[in-house]
């Protein structure tokens, strides 16, 4: 049992290891920043290769945790991520005066999430996503002297508190209705009865507030705007990444019963995300805020994804593994420009090229990843979403995503034309790029080549499945 | 013959550019990469029409199959036919000149280049891919670098313009993508052009996805009335980009509606042929009046490439053999003539610093080579025999006048009306910018210089070779075109 | 004469709170009010969970469990927001909601 | 048997000449060019004649008619089939009578260059046009293939245009080859669609073939060709559609308005081009085409008669009112060539009704003579005066002796005297359309009376008139002598050809089937015709051979009519009403006007209201917390709701 206990939750159990240590080197004497970041990006590091051994199949607790190899993929591809912020923002990170706080609150966030994904069961569901989200929103106050900050924080805490209300009182008419809270056994109690549905219908609300689905999306883009920019990719990527992993997953698992249901419910949502994020996205000027926009649209064609049952998942998550590199790419280049300029605009990135050429190609490299150019793998991402949704053949829906792939290629242009284009009189200075943000940039360069055309890492994810 | 190579080369020079230390190197590297890109196509067109001439009777040569993406089926398969080693050949002769006109371009060399070659490696693997997924993704490839080099190296309103080619283009491929999945999910899950050629789609399937695919490749081929991104995108572009696009890119579309909208599902082509036929016939006319009105060099030709790029779909619509070849010896001819006529508006724009025809007069006298020149593919666009222009277009109305149903004799007509409209705007702009009396501010213009010389010469050999002896060319489009049209004739 | 409260009795007080909640949480403008009324709705959703749990699934103590969880989250949240509200009314020297539109479009 | 590598040396000479010049002449032969031209084509002068007596007299008849020998032949594109466009070499009479004409007059007229042109900045160049001319005319002459034959129709068309436009920073001259290429073009526009229903009717493109084809009564493709639309038969269609292209190239009424202005190139080029040779190409296809022709209903061959007669006519006419020299010569070409038209058109085949036939082959070969003698009289004389206009002329007799006496040949042997060589061929023309159709032949008795005057208006007024003014007025200084050898031979030669040409007994040669057709003179027929020209030269005479007020009288008298013969009937006028205000103002401009504004601003619309909806609805994003909330809170119920009632 303790065995099992130590194998199964070990991702858990590193996450909680680093915590403490930092809770230590914080109530000890503490480190000064500069020490202790490269201390924290080995250590997550470690937490990263450590993921990939070790791991077996299993549950614990009465189904209320379990994990498989696809989750345990999922764990890695969000531990990459965190390892990358941590590398991405050092610039930020190293500024802010209270590192070890920042680190516990998103580590105790990523457990959060580590639970979320093995949850079997509505109660731990529920705690995990408290856990995975709260944090955040302190995490999104962290700018303390900067207003907007904690305005930012003030709307996430509010409408998550709100949606999570929302929440419960739907798992509580779910719990009245099946008399059961475990995803095992909640299959033979759904019937898709009226009261279901409601029940089902607030659910739905809660996981697309999570995931910005419109219309539960509108806290999404002030959040980002306000909060710190290692804040805002986490929230980003790896929130999203977490959620979307869950939420497929429960549709696919405990819900299939209800698939006619959710099927035209994710049709919709994913027609009205994709058109709204992306109208939306067309007129910002905030590059945080456009980001926002723009991964809500992101997210519409996840949902394109997620409607081709039963096979959807390796597409959706193949996709979050790419949307993962090219994101935080993006967002990497744009914390390096806000924290040596403050310039945030996109009308401050004209004529970036001339000085800083390096971070206008990665930048490009991540805005035509996630707008679905080849070579770069955001294309072949996205294609097998569009490609797994076309699968139930309704072909209208499928134009529509095609359609809006070409707004959301106008608005990622508007950036490369800003970059390449424009003439601008005092351009943003040449920028001296740490080693630890180039590496962490070029790698992600290389993975938004590559993950496309090392056609094996999707036959993998492929694999996973069963 | 290994086909990987003609995707390998362009890659390798790619790479080879980027890590290149100056200018000059740039140049030579990219120029070798494009000659040895030449001379590779020439040898394949060599052992091509040896394995035929050995009795090779395989739809396609030199197939080559890696699984890619085995959970959709996916297949990196390669192959070549008649049409495609026609196309091929054309590439490499546009990108050995695109190369040299762009000799003496200045700024951010190291990057134009490096897009040049991008573009042209999308075009090479879109030509001899078989498996629809693997050509869609050479099809984008070369949609991008168009949109940087017009925005970046452009001239005019070129932010416009490019953007309105690219999210145009772009449009075309998603209409592309969506007909692509529609095959792919009707035919029991396959992207491989053979076997899907050997499928029978169903017919209300065919009616959706036919003109998706069509209109969808269309768009890059100027179809009427979705050509409007080709006058600003051409006008705005560097001279080397509107000769890839206008050389390169516009026959993509071409290639597409035959290889995949036509050859795919016959059904639906002989129902949608007469909308093709009168939207063709529309193009054609109608391209050419609105280029008798145009005032500059640019937007002149690129009028004229719309209404030449209608001859490439009137042929495919008319669906007979002879016009099919017909069809495909325009691409091949109006990719090498139109860029031919950019290759020359860029050196007289150079010199002149004016695409304005009004502006200019018997430059003759100070740049006899350029004039030449500029005769030379004035007189082919007019399809003057002994040119390339000629071959293509009788082959083409040949072909169409053997259906003898009224409605195609008139559309015929009309397109043949055409060689007169085109005779009255060429002879116009060679009137007023070649001969006339020579302008005061012109009179001290140099000739062109070795590059842009060799360039030229190379474009003009091209032109003339097919010109004069158009019988290769024949024979090794029309048995491919052959097995299409006999797909479609249901035989 | 004594009224045993049945299930819908129950589920009417619950709902009924949750809406009053929902309601205080749309218009009131203090935060700190309308951390109250989540409070509400939160509530609402124990005593849905204990009705059900006394008077559909007598055996299965799931409901109970996630009661005692919720009020302990509760509380977490309440901390969490209530830190934020401070830093909130330092920088905006308000805690009225429509203090903090800034971000917006 | 013919030998085929030497006859296709005949084109392929001067075709070697164009490369040569044109390529390398402005570097290394800037002064030889000239020779080099000349001798290759002095070359294929001699291979031509010799083909032309070997035809003749050694293989070419066969019991008692020439054949139609293939001499070779080679598959340039197959489209189908049988269909093929084929270079191949047909020899038969008119072939090998064409192979001769064009190469004699282009070997006359190089040799007059050398001297004409001699100083010309561009020479090589002016050469190698020539050159390519000649080639392509050749090639047209001994096409085996309608195909080919158009192939070289564009050619001739283009190598005409660089000539014309040879001086290509004048205007006019611009202008001038412009409308030239144009007009022909339009013309064989009609050319190639009559190909298309020709070839697809007959299911080839080898003339042989498909005259066979067609001809042979019962023949599928006879029927095929004979299913009608709108009235006419596709087999009429194909050869009326035919005959406008040989109409524009031939300059008939109404495509004749380029080749006045075509006269704006060099005078020698005038002579080759657009008066001996390739203006009758024209005449040439028709004949080519003739047994086709003859068997069409409604008969196309009527339409080609009264072509020609009306062009006749009405270009002489004009000739009579025209004051610049190589106009008046252009207009007597145009109707020269109506003459040779419309005895193709009162023409039938075979046996003596081909008389006109023949008729128009031999007037072709004459006419070729003295025309090209005549525009080369005139260029010695513009070369003198440095004027086209002949009122700067007159007197010039006692200056340019040789000039003078072969001019007048020329004029003589045009105005149909005996026994100069027009005489004889314009009398076979006359006795074929009197045979045939009246009206054509007064028409054509009556054109002959004025080709008569106008010719002797244009002789007396440069030789005669004016008594000469004082040297240093009116002509250069440069030169008092007319001209030197190389410009006096082409002279004399063409002079002993315009005298002798007239008694070669055309009809053993040329006829429709190649029969032997014997022609016969009786005399009070040519009596009137005769009667008719000398009448038109003592008119000419009286009016213009001392200088007086008699023409200025007689032009007031019928001022109305003058002015508007002056105007060339308005023609020019038409046209440019046509092409200005239809296809630019009408067609061009609208078209233009509804791609940028129309078609674009669909685009560009769609854009711009993607834009303007994405600023509208930016209102939902309050950045209130609690509207926030309603947004969720409605989603969530619309999603309840809309599953409950709606999908239930």
């Amino acid at each position: 049992m303790l065995n099992d206990f130590l194998i199964l939750m070990k991702s858990e159990l590193v996450i909680t290891l680093i915590i403490f240590i930092l809770l230590f080197i914080k109530i000890g004497k503490g480190m000064k920043n500069e020490n202790l970041l490269p201390l924290l990006q080995v250590l997550l590091l470690v937490n990263f290769i450590a993921g990939f051994f070790f791991n077996k199949n299993g549950h614990l607790f009465g189904d209320m945790f379990y994990t498989n190899e696809l989750i345990v993929f999922e764990k890695n591809i969000l531990n990459l991520g965190v390892y990358l912020i941590s590398l991405l923002c050092a610039d930020w990170l190293k500024k802010t005066p209270h590192l070890p706080e920042f680190f516990m609150l998103m580590l105790s966030a990523l457990l959060g999430m580590f639970f979320m994904i093995s949850s079997g069961n509505l109660l731990m569901f529920y705690l995990a996503l408290e856990l995975a989200s709260i944090p955040v929103a302190a995490m999104a106050n962290f700018d303390l002297e900067k207003k907007r900050s904690s305005e930012g924080a003030m709307k996430m805490i509010f409408s998550s508190a709100f949606s999570s209300g929302i929440l419960l009182f739907g798992i509580s008419l779910i719990y009245g209705a099946t008399g059961t809270i475990s995803f095992a056994e909640l299959p033979g109690q759904l019937d898709g009865s009226a009261f279901q549905i409601l029940a089902f219908a607030m659910l739905i609300g809660a996981f697309a507030f999570k995931l910005s689905i419109v219309p539960f999306h509108l806290w999404t883009a002030d959040v980002y705007e306000g909060s710190p920019i290692a804040t805002t990719s986490f929230l980003s990527v790896i929130s999203k990444g977490s959620i979307a992993f869950v939420f497929i997953a429960a549709l696919y698992i405990p819900f299939q019963k209800m698939f006619e249901t959710w099927y035209l419910m994710l049709v919709i949502l994913a027609v009205i995300t994709m058109i709204i994020g992306n109208l939306f996205a067309l007129r910002q000027q905030n590059i945080k805020r456009f980001l926002a926009f723009s991964s809500i649209a992101q997210v519409g064609f996840i949902l394109v994804g997620m409607s081709g049952y039963p096979d959807g998942t390796t597409a959706v998550v193949y996709f979050i593994l790419i949307y993962v590199f090219s994101n935080l790419a993006a967002f990497g280049v744009a914390s390096v420009i806000s924290e040596h300029s403050g310039k945030e605009n996109i009308d401050d990135y004209k004529g970036l090229y001339k000085t800083n050429p390096f971070l206008c190609w990665i930048l490009t490299l991540a805005l035509f990843s996630l707008a679905g150019i080849p070579p770069t793998a955001g294309f072949f991402g996205k294609l097998f979403l569009i490609s797994s949704g076309a699968a139930k053949g309704a072909y209208w829906f499928v134009t529509v995503a095609a359609l809006n792939m070409i707004i959301s290629l106008y608005y990622y242009l508007r950036v490369v034309r800003a970059m390449f284009m424009d003439k601008n009189e005092q351009p943003v200075e040449k920028i001296k790029t740490n080693s630890t943000v180039k590496f962490a940039l070029i790698l992600c360069a290389a993975a938004i080549v590559l993950v496309g055309l090392l056609s094996w890492i999707y036959d993998y994810i492929q694999s996973l499945m069963n | 013959m290994n086909l990987l190579l003609l995707i390998i080369i362009p890659l390798l020079t790619a790479v080879a550019a980027l890590l290149s230390r100056n200018k000059q190197q740039v140049r030579w590297i990219s120029f070798a990469g494009a000659v040895a890109q030449l001379i590779l196509s020439i040898i394949l067109y060599c052992a091509f029409t040896k394995e035929r001439a050995g009795g090779n009777e395989a739809e396609m040569l030199f197939e080559q199959n890696y699984a890619l993406f085995p959970a959709w089926h996916i297949n990196f398969h390669l192959g070549v036919d008649g049409i495609s080693i026609a196309m091929i050949l054309l590439t490499s002769f546009v990108v050995v000149a695109g190369v040299l006109v762009s000799w003496n371009i200045e700024k951010m060399t190291k990057e134009f280049y490096f897009l040049l070659i991008l573009l042209s490696l999308g075009a090479y693997g879109f030509f001899i891919s078989l498996d629809l997924f693997v050509l869609f993704f050479f099809l984008e490839i070369a949609v991008i670098p168009k949109y940087l080099l017009i925005g970046i190296w452009g001239s005019g309103k070129k932010e416009y313009s490019a953007n309105k080619l690219a999210l145009m283009l772009m449009g075309g491929s998603a209409l592309v993508l969506v007909g692509i999945l529609g095959l792919y999910f009707s035919s029991g899950h396959s992207f491989d052009l053979l076997s899907l050629s050997k499928i029978k789609i169903a017919e209300d399937t065919q009616r959706i996805v036919f003109p998706l695919l069509f209109v969808g490749f269309g768009v890059f081929t100027a179809i009427f009335p979705l050509h409007t991104w080709v006058p600003d995108g051409h006008s705005s572009a560097p001279t080397a980009g509107s000769m890839f696009l206008a050389g390169i890119s516009m026959k993509l579309g071409g290639y597409g509606c035959l290889r995949v909208a036509a050859y795919l599902m016959p059904e639906a082509a002989h129902q949608y042929s007469n909308i093709i036929i009168i939207l063709s016939s529309i193009a054609i006319l109608y391209g050419a009046f609105a280029t008798m009105m145009q005032k500059d060099l640019k937007y002149i030709n690129a009028y004229s490439s719309v209404s030449h790029c209608g001859f490439v779909l009137l042929g495919i619509g008319m669906l007979t053999t002879t016009a099919v070849t017909g069809a495909v010896m325009q691409m091949v001819s109006h990719g090498l003539m139109t860029a031919l006529f950019f290759a020359v508006i860029g050196m007289i724009y150079d010199r002149t610093h004016t695409r304005q025809v009004s502006e200019m007069g018997g430059l003759m006298k100070v740049m006899p080579f350029i004039s030449t020149v500029f005769f030379i593919v004035g007189l082919c666009s007019l399809g003057l025999p002994g040119l390339s222009g000629f071959v293509a277009e009788m082959t083409i109305f040949m072909g169409s006048w053997e259906n003898a149903s009224a409605f195609h004799r008139i559309a015929t007509i009309a397109a043949c009306m055409s060689i007169v409209v085109t005779a009255v705007y060429i002879l116009r702009a060679i009137g007023q910018v070649a001969m006339g009396p020579i302008k005061k501010n012109q009179s001290q213009l140099r000739d062109a210089t070795w590059n842009e010389k060799l360039a030229a010469i190379i474009l003009v050999a091209g032109i003339i070779v097919i010109g004069i002896i158009p019988g290769w060319l024949n024979d090794l489009v029309r048995p491919a075109a052959e097995i299409i049209m006999n797909k479609i004739a249901g035989k | 004469m004594n009224i045993e409260p049945g299930l819908y009795h129950l589920l009417f007080i619950s709902g009924a709170l949750f809406f009053i909640g929902v309601y205080g949480f749309l218009t009131r403008r203090n935060l700190i009010t309308i951390l109250m009324s989540i409070e509400l709705i939160l509530n609402s959703v124990n005593i849905n969970f204990i009705a059900f749990n006394k008077y559909l699934w007598p055996h299965k103590m799931d409901g109970l469990f996630f009661t005692i969880f919720i009020i302990a989250i509760a509380a977490a949240e309440a901390a969490v927001a209530i830190a934020i509200i401070i830093n909130l009314y330092r920088s905006h020297k308000s805690i009225d909601v429509e203090s903090a539109e800034e971000l917006k479009y | 048997m013919p030998n085929a590598t030497l006859i296709a040396l005949i084109p392929l000479l001067p075709l070697a000449g164009f490369l040569l010049l044109g390529l390398f002449g402005r570097k290394y032969f800037k002064k030889s060019s000239g020779i080099i031209g000349t001798i290759l084509l002095l070359a294929s002068t001699v291979l031509a004649l010799y083909t032309a007596y070997e035809y003749f007299f050694v293989y070419g008849k066969v019991a008692g008619s020439y054949q139609e020998i293939i001499a070779f032949n080679y598959t340039w594109l197959e489209f189908s089939k049988g269909v093929s466009i084929d270079m191949g070499i047909l020899l038969d009479p008119i072939s090998v009578m064409m192979l001769v004409v064009v190469t004699f007059v282009s070997l006359m007229v190089h040799i007059y260059s050398l001297g004409y042109m001699k100083g010309e900045e561009r020479f090589p160049t002016y050469y190698s046009f020539l050159a390519l001319f000649t080639f392509s005319m050749l090639g047209l002459v001994i096409s085996s293939n309608l195909f080919q034959i158009y192939i070289f129709w564009e050619l001739v068309g283009v190598s005409s245009f660089l000539l014309i436009g040879y001086y290509y920073n004048k205007p006019s001259a611009v202008a001038a080859c412009k409308k030239a290429f144009i007009v022909t073009r339009f013309a064989d526009l009609g050319f190639l669609i009559g190909i298309l229903i020709l070839s697809y009717s007959s299911g080839t493109l080898d003339f042989n073939t498909m005259i066979d084809t067609l001809t042979s009564s019962g023949s599928t493709q006879a029927k095929a060709a004979a299913s009608t639309f709108l009235g006419a038969s596709a087999l009429t269609w194909g050869a009326a559609l035919v005959f406008i292209g040989g109409a524009g190239k031939s300059a008939m009424f109404p495509l004749h308005i380029w080749l006045p202005d075509a006269m704006e190139g060099p005078t020698p080029v005038s002579a080759l081009i657009h008066a001996a040779t390739m203006v009758v190409a024209g005449v040439f296809l028709v004949a080519r085409l003739f047994p086709v022709f003859s068997i069409t209903t409604p008969g196309v061959l009527e339409i080609v008669g009264w072509v020609g007669a009306v062009s006749a006519i009405i270009a002489a006419i004009i000739a009579c009112t025209q004051t610049d020299i190589k106009r008046v010569l252009a207009y007597s070409t145009m109707s020269q060539i109506g003459f040779m038209m419309f005895a193709l058109g009162v023409s039938g085949y075979g046996g003596e009704a081909g008389l006109g036939y023949t008729a128009s082959m031999f007037h072709l070969f004459t006419h070729a003579m003295f025309k090209a003698l005549l525009f080369l009289g005139a260029g010695a004389v513009i070369h003198y005066v440095h004027s086209n206009d002949m009122r700067d002329m007159g007197g010039l007799r006692k200056f340019m002796p040789i000039t003078h006496i072969t001019f007048l040949i020329a004029c003589l042997a045009i105005a149909g005297i005996p026994p100069f060589a027009g005489f004889f061929s314009k009398e076979e023309i006359l006795l074929a359309a009197y045979h045939n159709n009246t009206a054509i032949y007064y028409i054509a008795l009556f054109t002959s009376g004025l080709t008569a005057f106008y010719m002797f208006r244009l002789y007396f007024s440069i030789f005669w008139n004016k008594t000469p003014s004082p040297p240093g007025e009116g002509r250069g200084e440069a030169h008092h002598s007319e001209g030197g050898f190389s410009m006096m031979m082409p002279l004399i030669v063409l002079a002993i050809g315009a005298i002798a040409a007239g008694f070669i007994p055309f009809g053993h040669f040329v006829t429709s089937d190649g029969t032997r057709l014997e022609s016969h003179f009786d005399l009070q027929f040519s009596i009137l015709p005769v009667a008719l020209g000398l009448a038109g030269i003592f008119l000419a005479m009286w009016l213009y051979l001392k200088q007086n007020e008699r023409p200025g009288k007689l032009t007031a008298s019928v001022y109305g009519f003058y002015k508007t013969a002056y105007n060339k009937f308005y023609i020019d006028e038409i046209y440019l009403f046509i092409t200005k205000k239809i296809l630019f103002n009408l067609i061009g401009r609208p078209a233009a006007w509804f791609d940028r504004n129309v078609v674009d601003g669909m685009i560009n619309f769609t854009g711009n209201t993607t834009a303007k909806v994405s600023e509208g609805i930016k209102k939902v994003q309050s950045g209130k917390v609690q509207s926030y909330a309603i947004y969720f809170l409605l989603g969530v119920i619309g999603l309840a709701v809309l599953f409950i009632y709606a999908w239930k």
